[in-house]
């Protein structure tokens, strides 16, 4: 059972190896990358089977004790996003792969296998690290493969998004780095649940400064506002499949890391009010931000940064470690939940856009217009994203904001309270964002190009790339309706995660000591 | 535990200010010059957790004194490594930049200045 | 069943666009079937009902958060789901023969209409208060895709967004009331919530927000603009949605916790207030239109508020009175707006003031709007005054528990003028749509046939009958009644004659002054005329989403400068503020021991580390300095072979083999890149004077937080390190070099992302090299559309490379 | 647009320099990185490059007990090739390579990941290291540790990582200004 926590990161690593080396054969290079993305696939639905009931499985690398050696770890927390995050890059890369067989991209396919892979990996690798310094390794591998991907089809402004990108991702690393030095130079240690434990012979003090030390690291990949200025100049300008993926998954494994680090690590209940502070801000400054865009990669792009917001906010409901917390286990859940209604959500709208960008060759608002008309399905599959996006029922993203509210609402206190009152502003002006583009571009009378365009792409290969991209992009959301759906087990699995994270000692154990802990 | 050398935590900040101060800047290769002194300022600081200068950690020639902390020394060899893969991404990247625009310079995003300029909100929902 | 009726609409709706192809307009009689299962489910139940059993069912969707379909059939609930599924079998029917052929995505028309149904369904039988916002807001998002149906046009846009903006953003601080409710009591059942309201000091303020909510929803004073706008929908829809069922959502929230809450503090004066003068404004407006189906619109508004007032009141003669007026009210208007409908559907136009002569080409019609308009004026023997009589007795001094006489007084006084403009405006209507007029040429028309009637004369049968014979609706209002708490049976009973009242004496009152208004109408539409114009509820909105709009330009401007050096100056800033922030104020506070003050620190190691650290620091800061790229590299590489010194004096010799082969081939490539760069660094890209400096000053107060923090953290540190154990384990491990143990097997996770780092940036850095060639120049790469760029770049010239170039650019071009 | 995916990829492959024809060392076509050319520093190089291999592959070996390892082994190999470079031209670089870098990369990775994930079929924790023992004639008794592998992964990965980088910014870059050039020459009608 040990063998599932490693497989995340082993299996698409090994896949990589292979595409570089078959890249020379695109069929075969498409079949064994699609081929390993099942097999994680598969693997993470076994090990969130596995953890769903709170179980904790680690496994110690090369069968050195926790300390010393690396320890690999799935909670519930880290298996479930381990599923969302395979099952999304599985179909952004069916969509990719639709679009390269029907001759509709001019990204590289022969570079893009293996570097998709080296992401899976990466992200694999974060959500399961048990050790710092290893978190950082992870880092590392999904930026570097981030890297390679957003310089794909490189024009000139592309290259200089990437710019952008890559120096302030740099920072960031740096900065981890940094924080992992002065982490190792107060506990002499760098296994997580090591120093969850040896912090506690450190002043409170200096464990407020290293948490919001870490908050700032991490809080730059999550772009958490005042920190996120990079992320709407860059992830749009990407093509298609890269800023689906980095918009669903590059943030969350950043907002992953914030929820790991927070709670095990450093004592929360000091801090805990400047999470409000920087929920709150973000919300607002994020869907501000997007109300004024005239390119739908860019709307969802500022959309992402606000709705970033939400999940500090949830996590910011924390309060005293291991005390009587309903509010924080609520809010935590909320987190979670959102965390995957998120990933999920963002994706699809990204890979609507890119069908837009298909039909109409751009993305701005001014271009487009009466696709409604042009492609029922391609309407049909932005309104639902659109609806769980802005948080209207029945879609994931009402429940996910439901149980931030209520945990929100519960935990009471003027910045809960507050924090509550932007979300519901937030809410609406996300409507009011998301909805524009629907009444903008979708509705009404689509110009002769937009429909010469819709002619000429359905002949030759062009018919079977954009029908195969459109029924991926339905299969994104008929994961998002199945989100929404199955919102009763989500639920309790993220009870069950929140539950275990705010206590914390099933994860120290299983690193510490047994392999594989029951609740 | 022991402090570690005062030379060496100053030297710490030097690198860590100036290099901050060549990331700020806009020419790209300044920021290549940047991330390599804030490379060797992190690896300064995880070296200064190890417990000040010793014998190296090799088993067997332990001779007198304390010997060095190893986990340190093998984190900045992994970050050293990482940070030689970066340097030549960033350095290619440089380098694609030069060959569209003729210098290095990290210009500014087009969007957010077509943004910046208007006056009046281009229309209500 | 409950469950599965709501799901039979929905399978219903998923085939009914394919089917609209084949069948065209006819699909709508498909559509009605689940409507007409539903209502003759609902009628089965009825004497369940009467005997006070409701019908119950359960599906649980995410139970940790109290989100539970629950599902609740009573007479309040009956009552509503025979407007919705009754009246809106009817009007399906009606849409059968409204629609041509043409009319364009008739099956989306279809299918939205009965995923509304479902909907409204699920509103108004769910017992659930999470699961009535959900419904609720189905409801909403319906609304805008219907009143969005002719897409084509601005208008239908416009009112659409607005619609949906104004209901769902309220309905967000509805569903905030309801937590704050569910949260109070412990329970989100609303059978449960009104049997034992809870107290606290949040729940006025919850009540504040639910009603806020459903005064949204239902069009109340000053949120009603978004009704008469929603009139650019078809005729049916309007009817549907816009008048029967979905704008009754509000008034059906407030009927169903007046029980409950009509005793908590603002939720009286609340309801009263915006419910009297919506109802007053409503007709006031009505009065004033020429277009019937606007006439119709803000008659419903007057309704509306006329309802809410009702339903509000939480006494169980106001149970009887809603079910009355709920009925009353669905089935007159639905009638005229049908009406309406057939006039704009044969004639081609509504506006009264160019109609003549259809009442005399149209008499079924003209008979059945008559006896629905007599409805809506109140006049015996009608279900409309039935209602009004029972209306009126809700208020009479003494009725109510929390008003005065004075209050009770005066808030008749209120209902009574605006049933005058009620009688006003219907008469108006009837007048100005089918009366001949000699000042206005007849135009020619089909008639309309009899499959097109029939709903309207079914519809117009149903204000009739239920007048003549009270007890037809009767046992559902006492069984309503029945349910209120403190429900001590009142001795109210439906009828036309309830002997000489208070109520029957105001009737008439109200049927002469209407008289007398009508009479004299011409005087009063001058007085209208010259009455100061009330400043508009839609002007706040659009104040509202240009506000909006401003602030958010003005903050996006201010703060996303698209300036890389200075997003990071920004961040560096939030380091410095942050964590940096806390560190001096624990330091200045006591909280941290400031360290290396207590004489515990030393200067050195060996005297070398000084040497070196000179080297370093000297070589990075000149670096800063140099203008010119060459000078710059080679200080950088000093930079690097010192780290190499201080590793070597550390007891690190394999920090030092690596760094120094790491720098020499950094230096390498730095130099194959060099070449290609101008010798100076460009003079335009430094900031000059105060920017400069206060970057420097972010930059070295950065510098110095580092290196406060890192020996601050060192100090703290009171264990040993974990790596003592590595010494032990090495002698298993059979190896001498323990840095090297670690990475190839300790902790070779680490290397092996290490190496996929190396393998990924070498991928990249070649791609990106190469494909400068593939791409470069010509066509700029970008991804996407082959088929449909030839195509743009042949009708619309303006659009350039650049507008393909990026997803950005094409703003540029097309604009 | 490509009508079918297999004959015409929407993009060439990878440079194309690894088929270059193979040139003599010291032949007249060779043309160096850097300045003119000179005869003493392709002499010297000739003679060094045989000797810093052995040295990278006693780095190698030497890693388990000495400082060295499959870093410091790989980076001083690649010193070789990035003299040969320097000295020769891109051409020479060309020649003097074993393999695409893409391949030595993935075989690489593919050893070490191997090495990895090999005890995992054993139902043995990720990156548990074996020992093997062997009697060999000359040497006796030898230690075979599996982190060798490993090693020897991490050796060709950092070989192929410098070259990828030597031929994409110092020969792909060198290629380029020439073709520019010519361009530009042929342009000047």
């Amino acid at each position: 059972m040990t063998v599932l926590v490693a497989l995340p990161f082993l299996l698409p690593l090994l896949g990589a190896a292979v595409t570089l080396l078959i890249s020379r054969w695109p069929r075969v290079q498409r079949a064994a990358s699609l081929l390993t993305l099942a097999a994680v696939t598969a693997n993470a639905g076994l090990l969130l089977a596995e953890t769903a009931d709170g179980t904790v499985i680690s496994s110690q690398a090369g069968g050195w004790p926790a300390p010393l050696g690396i320890t690999l770890v799935a909670d519930p927390l880290s298996a479930l996003l381990v599923l969302v995050s395979s099952v999304v890059l599985l179909i952004v890369l069916l969509y990719a792969i639709g679009q390269d067989v029907g001759g509709l991209s001019r990204g590289n396919p022969d570079v893009f296998h293996p570097v998709y892979l080296v992401l899976t990996a990466g992200v694999g690798l974060s959500f399961v690290a048990g050790d710092l310094f290893n978190l950082f390794v992870g880092f590392e591998v999904t930026l570097t493969a981030s890297y390679a991907l957003i310089t794909q089809a490189p024009t000139r402004e592309r290259t200089r998004a990437s710019m952008i990108y890559t120096v302030v991702s740099l920072i960031s690393s740096i900065l981890f780095l940094t924080g992992i030095a002065l982490v190792y130079a107060a506990t002499g240690t760098v296994n997580m649940a090591d120093i969850a434990d040896r912090l506690a012979t450190v002043p409170g003090d200096l464990r407020n400064v290293l948490g919001l030390f870490f908050l700032v690291v991490f809080g730059i990949k999550a772009a958490v506002v005042p920190m996120h200025f990079w992320l709407p100049d860059s992830y749009p300008i990407a093509i298609t499949r890269i800023s689906a993926i980095f918009a669903a998954l590059l943030t969350k494994v950043a907002v992953y890391a914030i929820i790991r680090t927070q709670t095990l690590l450093f004592s929360r209940d000091d801090i805990t009010d400047v999470l409000l502070v920087f929920a709150i801000v973000t919300m607002l400054v994020g869907i501000l931000g997007a109300l004024v865009q005239d390119d739908v990669n860019r709307v969802l792009s500022f959309a992402l940064v606000s709705h970033i917001g939400y999940m500090i906010f949830g996590l910011g409901l924390v309060g005293v470690p291991g005390g009587h917390d309903d509010a924080g286990v609520a809010g935590l859940t909320g987190v979670i939940v959102y965390l995957v209604h998120h990933i999920v959500v963002q994706a699809t709208l990204f890979l609507v856009a890119g069908l837009i960008r298909q039909y109409v060759g751009n993305t701005s608002l001014r271009s487009i217009r009466g696709l409604a008309s042009v492609s029922p399905a391609l309407a049909l599959f932005f309104f639902l994203p659109a609806m769980s996006l802005a948080g209207l029922p029945p879609m994931s993203g009402f429940v996910a904001k439901l149980a931030l509210f209520q945990a929100g609402l519960e935990q009471g206190g003027p910045l809960a309270y507050a924090g509550v009152a932007a979300g519901v502003a937030t809410s609406v002006l996300t409507l009011i964002a998301i909805f524009r583009i629907w009444v903008r571009g979708f509705w009404g009378t689509p110009s002769q190009a937009i429909v010469a365009a819709q002619s000429a792409l359905s002949s030759g290969t062009g018919r079977f790339g954009i029908r195969w991209m459109t029924a991926t992009t339905g299969l994104m959301v008929a994961t998002g309706i199945a989100v929404a759906l199955l919102a009763g087990p989500l639920t309790e699995i993220g009870t069950v995660a929140a539950r275990e994270l705010i206590s914390g000692e099933a994860y120290r154990t299983a690193v510490m000591s047994d392999s594989v802990v029951a609740p | 535990m022991n402090t570690p050398a005062l030379v060496l935590v100053i030297t710490v900040g030097v690198l860590y200010g100036t290099g901050f101060y060549l990331l700020v800047q806009r020419s790209l290769m300044r920021v290549v010059l940047g991330i390599l002194l804030l490379g060797h300022g992190s690896n300064l600081a995880l070296l200064l957790t190890d417990g000040g200068a010793a014998l190296p950690p090799l088993l067997g020639d332990a001779g007198e004194g304390r010997i060095a902390d190893p986990l340190p020394h093998a984190m900045i060899l992994t970050a050293i490594v990482i940070t030689f893969g970066v340097t030549t991404f960033l350095l290619a990247l440089a380098y694609r930049v030069w060959l569209g625009d003729e210098n290095d310079e990290v210009p500014d995003d087009i969007e957010d200045r077509r943004i910046g300029a208007l006056a009046e909100p281009e229309d209500s929902a | 069943m409950l469950p599965a009726l709501i799901a039979l609409h929905v399978a219903v709706a998923v085939v009914l666009p394919p089917l609209a192809v084949r069948l065209g307009p006819r699909v709508f009689l498909v559509a009605a079937v689940p409507l007409l299962a539903t209502a003759g489910w609902a009628l089965l139940q009825l004497p369940g009902i009467l005997d006070g059993r409701p019908a119950t069912a359960s599906v649980p969707w995410a139970p940790e958060l109290g989100l539970v379909l629950d599902f609740r059939l009573d007479a309040l609930a009956l009552t509503m789901v025979a407007l919705i599924s009754g009246i809106g079998s009817l009007i399906f029917v009606y849409a059968a023969w409204y629609f041509s052929a043409s009319e364009r995505a008739l099956g989306r028309l279809a299918a939205m209409m009965v995923l509304f149904s479902a909907s409204m369904l699920g509103v108004v039988v769910t017992d659930n208060l999470l699961a009535l916002y959900v419904f609720w807001e189905l409801t909403t998002v319906c609304s805008f895709v219907l009143i969005g149906h002719s897409d084509h046009r601005e208008n239908s846009r416009r009112a659409a967004i607005q619609a949906l903006i104004t209901t769902a953003g309220f309905g967000l601080l509805m569903l905030i009331g309801f937590l704050l409710l569910g949260q109070a009591a412990g329970t989100y059942r609303i059978s449960e919530l009104v049997a034992d309201p809870p107290t606290g000091p949040l729940v006025p303020l919850a009540v504040v927000l639910v009603l806020a909510g459903a005064f949204a929803k239902s069009a109340q004073v000053p949120l009603h603009y978004w009704l008469p706008a929603a009139m650019v929908a078809p005729t049916p829809v309007s009817a549907y949605l816009h008048a029967a069922t979905m704008v009754k959502g509000g008034v059906y929230l407030v009927a169903r916790l007046a029980p409950g809450f009509a005793d908590t503090g603002p939720w009286l004066p609340l309801v009263l207030s915006f419910g009297l003068a919506t109802m007053v404004v409503g007709a006031w407006r009505a009065m004033r239109q020429d277009d019937g189906k606007l006439l119709l619109a803000y008659g419903t508004v007057s309704q509306l508020g006329f309802l809410t007032v009702l339903a509000g009141a939480g006494t169980p003669i106001s149970g009887i009175a809603v079910v009355a007026m709920l009925l009353a009210h669905g089935f007159f208007k639905s009638t005229l707006f049908l009406a309406v409908g057939v006039i704009d559907h044969q004639v081609g136009t509504r506006t009264m003031s160019r109609l003549s002569g259809v009442g005399r080409r149209m008499p079924v019609l003209a008979t059945a709007a008559a006896v629905a308009a007599g409805s809506m004026a109140g006049l015996p023997p009608l279900l409309g005054f039935v209602a009004k009589e029972a209306d009126f007795e809700v208020y009479l001094p003494g009725h109510h528990p929390a008003l005065s006489v004075a209050g009770s007084s005066a808030v008749l006084l209120v209902l009574a003028l605006g049933s005058v403009l009620t009688f006003g405006y219907s008469a108006r209507l009837w007048w100005g749509s089918f009366t001949t007029k000699a000042e206005v040429a007849e135009r020619r028309y089909p008639s309309a046939g009899p499959a097109f009637l029939a709903p309207v004369v079914l519809l117009a049968a149903a204000c009739l009958l239920p007048g003549l014979a009270p007890s037809l609706v009767d046992p559902l209002a006492q069984a309503h009644a029945a349910t209120m708490p403190h429900a001590a049976a009142p001795d109210y009973h439906l009828a036309l004659w309830h002997g000489f009242s208070l109520p029957l004496l105001l009737s008439v009152a109200v049927t002469a002054a209407g008289l007398v208004l009508f009479a004299n109408r011409e005087r009063f539409y001058r007085l209208q005329s010259a009455a100061p114009r009330w400043p508009d509820a839609e002007v706040a909105y659009h104040l509202f989403v240009h506000a909006v709009y401003s602030t958010a330009l003005g903050v996006t401007r201010r703060l996303q400068t698209g300036s890389l050096p200075l997003y990071l100056t920004v961040i560096l800033g939030t380091l410095l503020v942050v964590p940096g922030g806390w560190f001096v104020w624990s330091l200045a506070s006591s909280g941290l021991h400031v360290p290396m003050s207590g004489g515990d620190w030393r200067l050195w190691d060996t005297p070398v580390q000084l040497v070196l650290a000179l080297v370093v620091g000297v070589s990075a800061i000149a670096a800063v300095r140099e203008e010119r790229r060459f000078p710059a590299l080679l200080l950088l590489g000093a930079t690097g072979f010192g780290m190499c010194g201080i590793f070597v004096v550390h007891g690190a010799p394999d920090l030092a083999l690596t760094l120094i082969l790491v720098e020499t081939l950094t230096m390498i490539i730095l130099i194959f890149v060099l070449r290609r760069l101008p010798a100076r660094f460009a003079s335009g890209a430094r900031r000059v004077g105060w920017p400069r400096r206060l970057t420097a000053v972010v930059c070295a107060l950065a510098g110095i937080f580092v290196a406060g923090v890192l020996a601050a953290s060192t100090y703290a540190r009171s264990l040993p390190p974990a790596s003592v154990g590595y010494w032990e384990e090495a002698e298993h491990a059979g190896s001498a070099n323990l840095v090297n143990l670690i990475l190839a097997d300790f902790r070779a996770m680490d290397t092996i992302g290490e190496i996929t780092v190396l393998v990924t940036a070498a991928v990249a850095v070649a791609s990106l090299v190469v494909a400068n060639r593939r791409t470069g120049g010509e066509n700029g790469g970008d991804e996407g559309n082959g088929a449909a760029k030839p195509v743009m770049a042949r009708n619309e010239p303006v659009i350039g490379r650049e507008g393909h170039e990026t997803s950005t650019g094409g703003g540029h071009g097309s604009g | 647009m490509a009508q079918d995916d297999e004959r015409v990829p929407a993009v060439p492959g990878p440079p194309d320099d690894w088929e270059a024809p193979r040139e003599r060392w010291l032949s007249t076509v060779v043309r160096p990185a850097f300045g003119p050319r000179s005869m003493l520093l392709e002499v010297v190089a000739r003679m060094l490059i045989p000797a810093i291999l052995v040295f990278s592959v006693y780095l190698l070996v030497a890693g388990h007990n000495r400082p060295g390892g499959g870093f410091a082994g790989g980076l001083v190999a690649s010193m070789a090739f990035v003299l040969r470079y320097v000295a020769g031209g891109r051409y020479e670089l060309a020649a003097g390579i074993p393999a695409r870098p893409p391949v030595i990369l993935a075989l690489g990775l593919l050893l070490s990941g191997g090495t990895a994930g090999a005890p995992l079929l054993f139902g043995e924790p990720i990156l548990r290291t074996h020992t093997w023992h062997f009697e060999l004639p000359v040497f006796g008794e030898v230690h075979l540790l599996s982190a060798l592998f490993f090693e020897i992964g991490v050796y060709l990965i950092v070989v192929g990582l410098v070259l990828s980088v030597v031929a994409a910014l110092g020969a792909r870059m060198e290629a380029e200004e020439e073709e520019t050039r010519a361009w530009g020459e042929g342009e000047v009608r």
